[in-house]
């Protein structure tokens, strides 16, 4: 089988969390990832994360990067994502540039004000979450959203690896989010392109 | 108190850290600077003053004096910083290799010169890891590119220093210490203790063994130890203004690094014997090692050690290929030296893919740089 | 212990100069550690560089010649990696005051264990008698050939508003209450500060219409004035200078918790 | 106790000349081997310490003499008598 | 001159976090200058590194943004050698009070005519919240995870022993009386020192449970107590800490010669 | 003010204040260190105060510091120091160099590493010297090896310094620093003056000219000049994450001096030609020098200044020889760039003379090694 | 005179609603251009220096807004006469 | 004319003024000492004086070493002196070994415990400084026997050094000084050998 790697661009505001989404799907894919593998042999992912750091990180713009391989990790860095998920105007005009034909553009519709033509799946997380109660969970909302329509992790590693990286008290508020999340990620793979 | 083995999610710098517990430091001074912080910030949890001193102090050059003092009191000790800190920490540095002090610096790299590019990558201090500080003197370097050699040649630096008493160092950078991937903790790490002077026979510290490498006499032991940054005799008696003394001190304490190359020297080497040979280094090599990795006319020599200069396996590599490329982050530091080399190996063509800027080199460019040499 | 078995006797006569203060700090510092019985195998002595901080290589003991102006930052990692040892720093008015400064200040204030005696000779004295930043107003050094221009430091006063445990200042001239302060300074637990105004006749009387050292004691003497440690200094005071005035005395003893024990680091004496 | 200067140490400073309370000292006028005119202890006998065996009580000499060259010595029984 | 003449507009909104005192001090700096009618052209500006020390490259003046705890270095080697620029200083605890605490002992005590503003918000900002100098004790910070043992320094009450001749405290809750502060510093001839106490919501107050700014200046509020000019400062005193008090006010005013009148530079204003 | 043409018995460090005060040196901060101390004590005479200004500091950071202040006050600033000192300022040179301000830094070798032989002479910094701060920058650095170049060589590094805004060094050390001998003063003394901007357009600073050096904003004219040692743009605007910034900076920076290496090297050539050439530099140089003086199967090529390497001439002294003996008072630095280029021009035999411990090497040393090489 | 909020400028801090003697600041509950929540004018009138033509008396909001984006504005006739 | 090179070393005490005499004997060499040559032409000599530094020189031994040529200057630096003067005995211990048969060896008997064989020339020179007052110009007492017994420079050059080395109120004694080394240093070449 040739190696398949792929490579996901989060982006957004500094202080939504957008680092974080990167950190629980690449920790997924990372430890809790393992199906068989046709020769009945427990296959691995490598999946690493990465992100732009510093000051313009505070006000500005975020992004994180996760590249996903099945195979050894050659080159981690993300060249041209495969999917882009976008949560702000500002990093949608920074980012959507750097993308190929087929690249699967994942916004909220709510924060991105322009309105992209292309492999556009629109998540309205940010109201979503707003919906169960807090702002605060609109990452991972969208982070369900992108697994559902993505694909490249199963849920469960996905909800593992969250639950690894977010204190227990929120556990049962993240679960919905995630749940929420991919409830709206299947509405948006089917919605899409209806617009 | 270190990790348990098995299989662990982390950041680069935080590989770094448990890879520094591991290998049983006791003592770490540190000031933040971006890219290095969350290696002082992670030992601050680890080290809780009870199992170990975690110390943020006033400046680089009270933490890299702290941890020298520290390490004449017989522990395993450290610092981390970037760019700006490592510059200041130069004149100690060479303090620490004039007094033979096992210690253990990581250099998260990030763009220079001065404040440049505090949160961007590059390998623009490797030279300066050689030659920052005043006069004669060799150290070990280690360049990881990736989580796991954070934990793995962290460890390894700890080794190696306390086996040479020499400062020796990390040099990681932004792109390798942030980045977060699976790091893999084995059940059996080899960690290397200190050599420490007995009692034995009074001298015996002194006494010139064959790896030029003397026992080291923790402080408070009853062995009036005097350590001093002046030339010295082997019975650390001062004798700044004797030409022979000199010549005899610096050139041991060159020799057993320079004598020690092939047990220091770390490499990883893909396709040897290929036509075109890239060398490279930390997250330069990565871009590189798709590329040997997937196509067979490009071999890679990936230096996982920088200093004592890996020469012999240069050379090798140089000897059998018609071509070399040189793929660093910086505007060419290490493609001199190993230019000399690959001249003396009869190798013609050395070419250079030099990236500044704060991005590791891509497989694109590489291939385009590749694609101009007529490689591929 | 006899003198010469706390002090290296292979390497006498020391390098320092005829008349050199030093040698006399070196001698109270000696009175004070014996009578006190204290270990010297489990004490270590660190040194920056100058004439001062070289009196660690004369001491029976394990001893740390750092570089200019470090040493509290050295022992600081020395004590804290090894709480069994007891830490002394000697240094000069260059080293701790000039190059040395925010290690200072910082040691006062993270209030580590140790003792720290700076031989403040008003000058460089290891490099040829450059103004220091201790040189009085109007004084003469080979870097101030129109008299020094700039005023001095109250080391004793800045060691006390940066928190130090102990601070005192005595001189040369006072040679009984400066090995009492070292008592004191050996045995209180965090840090403690001894300045010793001193003579460095070579460098600073020489230059100063002071060539013999004991016109520098009888100036010593005539210009000491005890401080009073309940009272804190004026705002406008600038010590050893304008009014001819060295300040003498402890400054302060208290007894704020030392960085050990804040940690919790090991046991400690 | 009397005091006595070490000839191999005394750098001729003069310094006891001037500390000493009781005048025991005075400049010496000989080169020594090492080079200095070494201060001569001239009389010992008014120190406050003479015939004290022991019991020192001032020590202003041995506590400031930057070459550690003085040091005490027991007085022979003739001195002691004095 | 409107505000945004004196800084460049060009440049907002500035990196500052939302909530962050800089801004505040910004206002009451720009107001100060402004009142004083001083010309901006012939004003440098000078900072360090961090977010504080930022500040001078948002002025539409000669600016300097140095390296990190030098800046008073560089100010000292640019008004010396052009004494008719007025020379302004903005720098952080960190950059002022760790790294670059010699050249602030020194430069107190030198008295170059400059003005020094530190913001003193307790913490790393720029790096990401690593506990300063200035740090509470027991307060949080991402290197003090189980509380800062160390005690904090009193800048004000350190620039008054090393010599300044004007040294001030407020918080960003006193903006009058910063301002008027600010005035008398600019005016002061001499090395000038006002430490403004301020709000880092972004890496203090979240840490601290005081996320919120405005916790975090009725924090200020309700700490602050003035301190008495005439009276010196208590020498078991250690500020903002166990008495949980911040000692806000003029610490002294003074008149020491400057430095460029001791060597007689130029001519200066 | 400055020197009276004329001849002068004086020291070296003495000749090097004559140098920066012909040179029209203004400010000079200084912390004391052997043997670069007179340098401090001569100016603290020359600078009275109303004609320039001397001023010691609490320590060699504040003095870099202060001098780059002084260099955007418009003026000519200087620091002298040796080894310990130098690695202390090593943050500052790469700020000087990434802000492009001119000054002068003048560093009297003596033996290291680390406190070492305080009065002794040695050649161990000059990798330093283009190493020593992290990041990539580019300097330039001169080496005398008599009284009279200790005078015109600081005048030199003074011109150089203007004209490139760059930080420029003069590369001394114990024996030419305290070595007293004559200095001949010219009537005329070609004295660079910094090419300040104008205000005839107001974007002129920030063309950038053929030699891709700006014109210098001198703070106080109206400028609103803003000056960081962080990545920054042609117009100073505060870019620290942008690669491309970044790239075009650092490597203008380089340029400008790389580019202009015929205009800034300089050397001295005896017996070109000759079968075996000595290259060497300083006072490594003068036991050579009277060796290719009275042999002539012996060639010297002394090299005044190190950096930017001088490429040119080293390689054509390769080109023409049979084989070469480097010579200096380090354990080999200048020899690894030396091989490096002597193998590029076809040369096969490279030998070092290298002596440490604080003497030149002399004749009958050099003559030695000659014959072991069977120059001679 | 009347505090004016630049909404290009304010980042909901909300110290001018902290600050206010007066409350003349409230928070604000839509999203600005720039992705703040920013603050209010929501009682200009209730200002110290409403209606008094440039001689300020309190101004804390404007010296404290750390974003500099409360300024002063000249109130309408309408306002004024209020 | 071949080129004729001449080294110099002078050691003693700190404090005795050993590098003063090499100063002196230098600068006279190159500033003043400008004989006519056999064409006509101004012959000028090359001089330069190094030393040892540092705190060695505080309290043990010092040494200048001089170094005339009567062509450029090549390598500066003393390897075997043709002239040595000894004015302590830690000195002489030092550097007695560094000599050719042929060095001319110049010591201060009261000084100097050893009794040396060789081409030595005895010089009481800090009693004959005392016999005029102060021990201080001991050394240009040992600097006019030097000039005498060496003859490299002339007298009216080395006294035109020294006057430009020395304050303007010392001159008169310094004269004497010279003078009286003068003398003594006929006196030591006539009487070489005898003891
Ligand atoms: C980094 C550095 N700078 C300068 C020196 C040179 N130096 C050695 S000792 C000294 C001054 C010593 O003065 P002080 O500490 O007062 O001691 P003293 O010799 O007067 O006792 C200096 C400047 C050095 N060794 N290292
Ligand atoms: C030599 C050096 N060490 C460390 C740093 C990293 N650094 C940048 S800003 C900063 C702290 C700033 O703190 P402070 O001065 O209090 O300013 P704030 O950001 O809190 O306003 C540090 C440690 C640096 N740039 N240079
Ligand atoms: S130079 Fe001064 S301080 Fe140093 S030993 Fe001599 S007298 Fe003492
Ligand atoms: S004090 Fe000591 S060194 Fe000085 S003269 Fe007296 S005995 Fe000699
Ligand atoms: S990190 Fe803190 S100090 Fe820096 S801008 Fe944000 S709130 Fe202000
Ligand atoms: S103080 Fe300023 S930034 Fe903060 S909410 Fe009010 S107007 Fe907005």
């Amino acid at each position: 089988m040739a190696s398949m790697d792929r490579q996901v661009r989060f982006s957004g505001f500094g202080g939504q969390g957008v680092i974080l989404m990167g950190i629980i799907l690449a920790r997924a894919a990372s430890l809790y990832d393992r199906p068989l593998g046709e020769d009945g042999k427990v296959r691995r992912k490598s999946a690493i994360q990465t992100q732009s750091y510093g000051p313009s990180a505070r006000g500005g713009h975020s992004k994180c990067d996760v590249k996903i391989s099945d195979q050894e990790m050659l080159y981690p860095f993300v060249e041209i994502p495969d999917y882009l998920v976008v949560m702000s105007q500002q990093a949608y005009v920074k980012y959507i540039h750097e993308r190929k034909p087929d690249t699967k553009i994942i916004i909220d519709p709510d924060l991105v004000l322009d309105k992209p033509k292309g492999d556009i799946y629109r998540v309205a997380a940010t109201r979503a979450a707003e919906g169960i109660g807090t702002r605060i969970v609109a990452n991972v909302v969208m982070l369900g959203a992108f697994r559902e329509i993505s694909d490249i992790v199963p849920y469960e590693a996905i909800e593992q690896a969250l639950f690894d990286t977010v204190p227990k008290a929120t556990h049962d508020l993240n679960r919905t989010a995630l749940t929420l999340g991919s409830k709206l990620g299947r509405e948006a793979l089917e919605g899409r392109g209806k617009d | 108190m270190r990790i348990a083995p098995g299989e662990y999610f982390l950041q680069g710098n935080e590989a770094c850290v448990e890879g520094a517990i591991a290998a049983d430091v006791r003592f770490f001074a540190g000031y933040p600077i971006t890219p290095s912080t969350e290696i002082a910030e992670g030992l601050a949890h680890r080290l809780t003053g009870k199992d170990g001193v975690f110390l943020q102090m006033e400046d680089e050059i009270a933490c890299i004096s702290a941890i020298i003092g520290a390490s004449w009191g017989g522990v395993k000790a450290m610092t981390a910083t970037s760019g700006p800190g490592f510059s200041l920490m130069q004149e100690a540095i060479g303090y620490a290799a004039m007094s033979e002090t096992p210690i253990v610096v990581v250099n998260v790299m990030r763009g220079g010169p001065s404040t440049g590019q505090p949160t961007r990558a590059s390998q623009g201090d490797v030279m300066q890891t050689k030659y920052g500080s005043h006069g004669d003197y060799q150290v070990i370097a280690f360049a990881p590119a990736s989580v796991q050699e954070m934990f793995d040649l962290t460890v390894d630096a700890f080794n190696y220093a306390e086996k040479y008493r020499v400062p020796s160092f990390l040099l990681s950078d932004a792109e390798v210490g942030h980045m977060r991937g699976l790091l893999t903790v084995p059940e059996a790490i080899n960690v290397v203790e200190r050599k420490e002077k007995g009692l034995r026979r009074p001298d015996e510290a002194y006494d010139v063994p064959d790896d030029l490498v003397h026992p080291f006499p923790v402080f408070g032991k009853g062995h009036k130890t005097m350590i001093t940054g002046m030339t010295h005799t082997d019975k650390s008696k001062i004798e700044p203004e004797d030409v022979k003394v000199h010549q005899e001190l610096v050139k041991r304490l060159s020799e057993k690094i320079l004598r020690s190359r092939k047990d220091i020297n770390k490499w990883e080497l893909i396709a040897p014997g290929s036509k075109t040979m890239i060398i490279s280094y930390g997250s330069a090599a990565l871009g590189p090692k798709e590329i040997a990795a997937k196509d067979d006319r490009i071999g890679l020599l990936r230096l996982k050690s920088l200093w004592p200069l890996p020469e012999e396996p240069i050379y090798e590599a140089a000897r059998q290929c018609d071509q070399i490329l040189v793929c660093e982050m910086n505007l060419g530091m290490m493609y001199w030296p190993i230019k000399r080399i690959a001249l003396e190996a009869g190798c013609k063509r050395i070419e250079l893919l030099s990236k500044v800027g704060g991005e590791p080199p891509t497989p694109s460019e590489v291939r385009h740089k590749l694609r101009e040499m007529g490689a591929i | 212990m006899e003198l010469f078995e706390f002090y290296r006797k292979d390497r006498w006569p020391h390098v320092f100069c005829p008349g050199c203060g030093i040698g006399t700090v070196m001698n109270c510092f000696y009175r004070a550690f014996n009578e006190l019985e204290l270990p010297l195998d489990k004490t270590a002595f660190i040194g920056g560089i100058g004439c001062s901080s070289r009196i660690p290589l004369y001491i029976n003991s394990d001893a740390l010649h750092t570089t200019h102006g470090r040493a509290i930052a050295f022992a600081t990692g020395l004590r804290l990696a090894k709480p069994e040892l007891k830490t002394v720093v000697f240094t000069g008015d260059g080293d701790l005051g000039a190059i040395g400064g925010n290690h200072f200040i910082n040691g006062c204030r993270r209030n580590v264990d140790m003792t720290v005696i700076c031989i403040n000779n008003n000058i460089y004295g290891m490099t040829g008698g450059q103004a220091s930043i201790t040189t009085p107003h109007d004084y003469q050094s080979t870097t101030t050939p129109y008299g020094n221009k700039e005023y001095p430091f109250d080391l004793a006063e800045i060691a006390v508003a940066a928190g130090a445990n102990y601070v005192a200042r005595w001189t040369t001239r006072h040679v009984h209450e400066l090995t009492r302060s070292l008592k004191a300074a050996l045995q209180k637990k965090g840090f403690a500060f001894v300045e010793v105004v001193s003579q460095c006749p070579t460098n600073f009387g020489r230059r100063n219409k002071m060539a013999d050292p004991t016109q520098m004691l009888e100036w010593f003497r005539q210009s000491s004035v005890r401080r009073d440690k309940t009272k804190a200094a004026e705002v406008d005071h600038v010590d050893l200078n304008l009014a001819g005035q060295i300040t003498i005395g402890e400054f302060v003893d208290r007894n704020r918790e030392c960085y050990e024990e804040l940690i919790g680091v090991g046991k400690h004496g | 106790m009397k005091p006595v200067i070490d000839l191999k140490l005394c750098k001729a400073c003069n310094i006891c000349v001037y500390i000493c309370p009781k005048k025991c000292y005075s400049k010496g006028a000989d080169l020594s081997e090492i080079g200095y005119f070494a201060a001569v202890v001239s009389a010992a006998e008014k120190c406050y310490n003479h015939n004290r065996d022991g019991k020192m009580i001032c020590e202003l000499c041995v506590l400031s003499c930057p070459d550690q060259a003085i040091s005490w010595h027991p007085e022979t029984e003739e001195e002691k008598r004095k």
